[in-house]
């Protein structure tokens, strides 16, 4: 017979792996949440312009580690065929991650920047007009 | 075997300059110093990781992993070239704002007390512009 | 011997350095202490990257993402440290009021004056 | 139960502690470079993130662009604009503190949302066995391209890469726009621009060894795009970072000097125009737009070699425009708009 010990340690043993393994494969998505939601306080709450672009890059990254979390597969390595010793191409999509996110938030990235340079622009811009770059001051500035 | 052992031994020599490259860069108590410790530590210990690596590649020898370790040691190359470029520029901007040195006759009394000294560097005693 | 295991434990033990290398970028205190963090911590980024591909088995293709990230680690520490050097030079035109720091202003009036004065480092000139 | 030493969670878990420790010091920090600067440390890590999850392309461009031009362009708009934040006036703005109650509220729902998303690298997720299994097995017999990215990006997407390069040559053209034209009243701005001079010596030997090989570098990654991460977008990045390498150790009249202004233009709208060449030139051939398969009479080959060639083509034209606009916006936003001194 098991004794009561026995099952009760089991049970925890069981439900520390399930908690673990729950862990494991979610913390991916925890990461990008969080730092979307960091990144989209930044932008609300901070009264200077330029952290308010620092945020918005903080989540813009977020939104593209989601998406690349999502074209991860467990063993699978770099999206470019490898070829067998007699040239031929091993096409076992197993083996490969997922190309398509890949695709999307490389160009993303790149609009980023670009994104990015007019956002800056524009900032030296509204220091050159009102003088500053604080938003309660650009906003009495415009009421006078 | 022997090649394996070889990588091993840079792999953890590499790993021991970079421990002593971070506590130079944490508990180093000026500028200058810090510097010195991130220019000398960082740029050996990389040379010696990418080092190791290249043994591994070149344990099975052919023409690929020859190509693969060129490509690693133009990497060894220009880092050795570039890190400690970077190093000196910045250590030549610290400079040129006159950051204060750290000296132990700046501490408060005797020997020991750089928490003293650091805290007195803290509180004003940098140029302005290199807070922001 | 299969060295695997061995690279990704000095993988996880070059990124806890980092994380304590990191301490220096958060905690400042000048912007010239995390521009060093900023080095030192990109140079080690070479370095797990080609962990990275060693332990994958394809790392002729970890390559070029490294030696870009050298290249290009360097000009952007080359970028900050620049503009500081450029900001010690003396200015050529004297106001400067509407950049100077609103917080720092008596801050500098409160600490011991010669010394301050001399460790501004900024010789305005007219 | 069991999960692959190559997907480390350790590690994962480290980056993205150190993610989240920079995003919140480069919100919290007073100093406005201080900032920059931790964010150039996050792009770092992030790229450190996408390497390690095998998305080589991805890292090979957030490390060229995130790590290099962002931080670039930050510091060089940090010349002209206060680089300290005022005192926090938290009380006269209350209401915006809620933001933080629902920013919380809708993080939590979110990170409960994430018990229905399938497991992390579970293969066989929905989004890993719709659509890409199709690319991953057709592309290299359609496109004689084994870079499986390469081939989704410039034949099959086609149209997506189109109008991205269309939007970084508009965002060129609003850089411009907005800095060119200053107002004599606005100008005095960009006299408290710090001048030029310095002990460079060190700086311009190590540039002058490390450029060229750069440039040869870029031109590699631009043209080797089919058998190894890279591509128009990453190539021209690196070219652009040459020149702002060269206007970093000298000045930003010597790199002009080598690279024009309005050659920087015609770069600009010419890849964009030998990108939709290419198209028009498939339409005219009686195909699809951008079908390069019209192109394999007209130079004598099969069709699966013109769509290679046809995907070559159109990542020089990305690599040209990319690469012009990075130089424009480097020399737009460090000089100000006047071009007369940068970073």
């Amino acid at each position: 017979m098991i004794s009561p010990r026995a099952v009760i340690w089991k049970t925890g043993c069981d439900i520390m792996d399930d908690l673990f393994y729950f862990i494991i494969s979610k913390y991916n998505y925890w990461g990008a949440i969080i730092l979307l939601f960091i990144g989209l306080y930044g932008m609300i709450v901070r009264n200077n312009l330029m952290k308010k672009i620092i945020g918005m890059v903080i989540f813009q990254t977020a939104i593209l580690l989601f998406f690349v979390s999502i074209g991860v597969k467990r063993g699978a390595t770099v999206p470019i065929i490898k070829f067998s010793p007699d040239k031929q191409p091993l096409l076992d999509p197993a083996a490969y991650a997922n190309p398509l996110p890949h695709v999307l938030i490389l160009t993303a990235i790149v609009v980023g920047v670009a994104v990015l340079g007019v956002a800056l622009a524009l900032l030296q811009k509204i220091q050159r007009v009102h003088g500053t770059i604080e938003e309660d001051e650009i906003l009495e500035d415009m009421r006078k | 075997m022997i090649l394996d052992i070889l990588v091993i031994i840079a792999m953890l020599s590499g790993l021991l300059f970079f421990v002593a490259t971070t506590v130079g860069i944490i508990r180093f108590p000026d500028f200058y110093s810090r510097v010195h410790a991130a220019g000398k530590g960082d740029t050996l210990s990389t040379t010696v990781f990418l080092g190791g690596t290249i043994i591994y590649l070149l344990r099975d020898f052919s023409g690929d992993t020859l190509l693969t370790a060129g490509k690693l040691l133009l990497i060894v190359f220009y880092i050795f070239i570039a890190s400690p470029t970077a190093t000196h520029a910045i250590i030549d901007a610290g400079y040129e704002f006159r950051v204060p040195y750290w000296t132990r006759s700046s501490t408060h009394k005797g020997t020991e007390g750089d928490e003293a000294n650091e805290e007195t560097m803290d509180n004003g005693f940098y140029p302005e512009d290199l807070k922001g | 011997m299969n060295l695997e295991p061995f690279f990704i434990a000095m993988a996880v033990a070059i990124l806890f350095l980092m994380l304590c290398n990191l301490y220096r970028v958060v905690a400042g205190p000048t912007v010239i202490d995390r521009m060093l963090g900023m080095n030192v911590i990109g140079t080690k980024t070479t370095v797990l990257i080609v962990l990275i591909g060693v332990i994958d088995g394809r790392v002729d293709l970890f390559i070029d993402i490294t030696l870009a990230y050298a290249l290009l680690n360097f000009i952007t520490n080359l970028a900050a440290a620049r503009f500081y050097q450029r900001l010690a030079q003396p200015v050529p035109h004297e106001p400067r009021e509407s950049l100077v720091a609103p917080s720092a202003g008596p801050e500098v009036e409160e600490t011991d004056a010669p010394e301050a004065a001399a460790d501004t480092g900024r010789k305005e000139t007219p | 139960m069991t999960w692959d030493a190559s997907l480390l969670w350790q590690f994962d878990i480290l980056v993205l502690i150190m993610m989240v420790i920079c995003a919140v010091t480069a919100l919290a920090l007073e100093g406005l470079l201080s900032s920059a600067i931790v964010t150039g440390v996050y792009s770092f890590l992030i790229c450190l993130m996408w390497t390690h999850m095998m998305a080589v392309d991805v890292a090979f461009t957030e490390a060229a662009v995130g790590a290099a031009i962002s931080t670039v362009i930050f510091l060089g708009t940090a010349q002209y604009i206060s680089r300290w934040i005022k005192k926090d006036r938290s009380k006269e703005q209350g209401i915006k503190q809620l933001t933080i109650v629902i920013a919380v509220i809708c993080a939590v729902m979110m990170l409960n949302a994430t018990r229905d998303l399938p497991d992390w690298a579970n293969p066989a997720s929905p989004a890993s066995t719709h659509l890409s299994p199709g690319y991953i097995e057709q592309a290299y017999h359609e496109t004689a391209t084994p870079n499986v990215v390469t081939a989704v990006l410039a034949d099959y997407r086609g149209y997506d890469t189109m109008f991205e390069a269309v939007v970084v040559f508009a965002a060129a053209l609003v850089v411009m726009v907005l800095l060119r034209r200053t107002s004599h009243k606005h100008r005095k701005v960009l006299h408290l621009r710090p001048k030029r001079e310095g002990r460079d010596t060190v700086l311009r030997g190590a540039a002058q060894s490390i450029i060229p090989v750069m440039q040869i570098f870029a031109l590699y990654v631009l043209f080797h795009g089919h058998y190894s991460p890279g591509g128009g977008f990453q190539g021209g990045v690196i070219f652009g970072a040459s020149f702002i390498l060269l206007a970093l150790c000298y000045n930003l009249k010597f790199s002009m000097n080598r690279f024009r202004e309005h050659l920087v233009l015609w770069c600009c709208a010419g890849g964009v125009l030998l990108y939709a060449g290419i198209g028009a030139a498939c339409l005219g051939l009686g195909w699809n737009f951008l079908g390069y398969a019209a192109l394999a009479d007209l130079l004598g080959i099969s069709g699966k070699m013109a769509r290679s060639h046809g995907i070559l083509a159109v990542e020089v034209g990305v690599g040209i425009t990319v690469m012009a606009v990075m130089v424009s916006l480097y020399y737009d936003l460090a000089s100000g708009g006047d071009l007369e001194d940068g970073l």
